[in-house]
């Protein structure tokens, strides 16, 4: 790919595209955790109305709210949990395979 | 995403735009198969019925509505990550 | 890409490629949406029998017809949501992101 | 595909047989976990007893049989949208 | 990709690493599918406490196991329906498509 | 992967870095969804109360637990088959 390897001395272009996908990928999947999470406690699944009541709109912005203080929360844990176990992310699950 | 050749950048968005697709495809075969889950249980006829065409109207007006709003905070929580960034990086 | 980069002229073999296959996986994500739903109203999960027996055998029918029509009722009342909107397909959730 | 040179044609066989392969293997996964889910609920022993292995038999011929089916209409299906098109293109 | 395409005389790298990835991702596959069913066999939505017990870990285990011996039956089951229906691994639903 | 030039070696690497990402990103946003799921049931409050963050922090301790255990379980699986390999190949 470079044309000369010399010990990765920064990303190369599919590189950086790449982690740009990455980061939009990842984006992308917490909305949809999210979506799914708050419609699922929200909205009923009779489908009475069209519209979102004033009560649903309230749910939606506390569950949206509380979804990412539980983001933040989880990844505090998780990286407590990893500089106790000695840094380098090891440990979960599989992940170290 | 600087640094990049006019081939690379043409390349680049050609793949958002495919990832853009990808995901408005995600969302409406979701939306379909949640419509579908929440609306349909008479399996005596082969067509939709009334009450069931009404529910998926319903479902899916209700849906985007929500999606739109859920939209709305999370992108506001997007914006608020960007001055106090997420962990792991 | 192209040698003379003229506008995007007409579409690269890579982007004839990408288009295919997006097609392709988008038929396989209806196929199994579609599968999971039909399984789930018309089977029950005791499997007291290996065979599908008539009435699941017609239900699966019916299923199939009828989730071929809210696909089609879904796309129509999100176009017809599009155009409303004034075109470009925005405003669904985070898409315009 | 045509306007695919030799080896472009190749490089999209090999692609599709990949995406094939995976599209196998994820049914194959979801088999396992909706037959295991169905199947099996005592924990009191580490092998599979008689009850479970004959639901999972059943539970998979089933799976098969009804999906079977499922694909059928399915194809009758794409081949009259043929026809009809699909929005959004 | 191979400068003679003299029939396929052994996989290019690209085939080789794509052949990896597959295999990295079907082994991610099933960890997840395992995770995801034991867990839920085994391990109460409460969270009174964040320990596993150990009927809990006793639980998981067995768990692990039937997992893997269903995953060899249901194999076991594919191929011979395979051969049944004369090789290709064709009639699988969609797959023939 | 031999047979693979210094160059080619370290496409492969940064791909498998990726994949691992990826998949370290999954969990996690699997892990927020179950936890949020299972402890978050009071929307009459925007901010978490007593109650709903000790049960994350319960449910994100016993999900590692359980991961662990289950990760341990695999890998015994999976070098088990690698001296009586699966069906398929």
């Amino acid at each position: 790919m470079s044309m000369f390897g010399l010990g990765r001395p920064q990303p190369s272009s599919a590189e950086k595209i790449a982690a740009a996908e990455q980061e939009m990928d990842l984006v992308t999947d917490m909305f949809n955790k999210l979506q799914q999470a708050c419609l699922k406690k929200c909205i009923p699944r009779e489908y009475r109305e069209g519209e979102i009541n004033k009560g649903e709109g309230v749910c939606i912005d506390r569950c949206a709210a509380k979804f990412f203080d539980v983001q933040l929360k989880v990844s505090e844990l998780l990286q407590a949990e990893a500089q106790a176990k000695g840094a380098s992310g090891g440990g979960f699950g599989i992940g170290g395979m | 995403m600087d640094g990049l050749t006019a081939a690379e950048q043409r390349e680049f968005q050609s793949r958002m735009e495919r990832k853009q697709m990808k995901e408005f495809m995600g969302m409406f075969s979701n939306l379909v198969s949640h419509c579908f889950d929440s609306c349909i249980d008479d399996f005596t006829t082969k067509s939709l019925i009334a009450r069931e065409t009404g529910c998926v109207s319903r479902c899916v007006k209700k849906f985007m509505a929500g999606s739109e709003r859920i939209g709305q905070r999370f992108q506001e929580q997007q914006a608020q990550m960007m001055q106090n960034p997420p962990p792991g990086r």
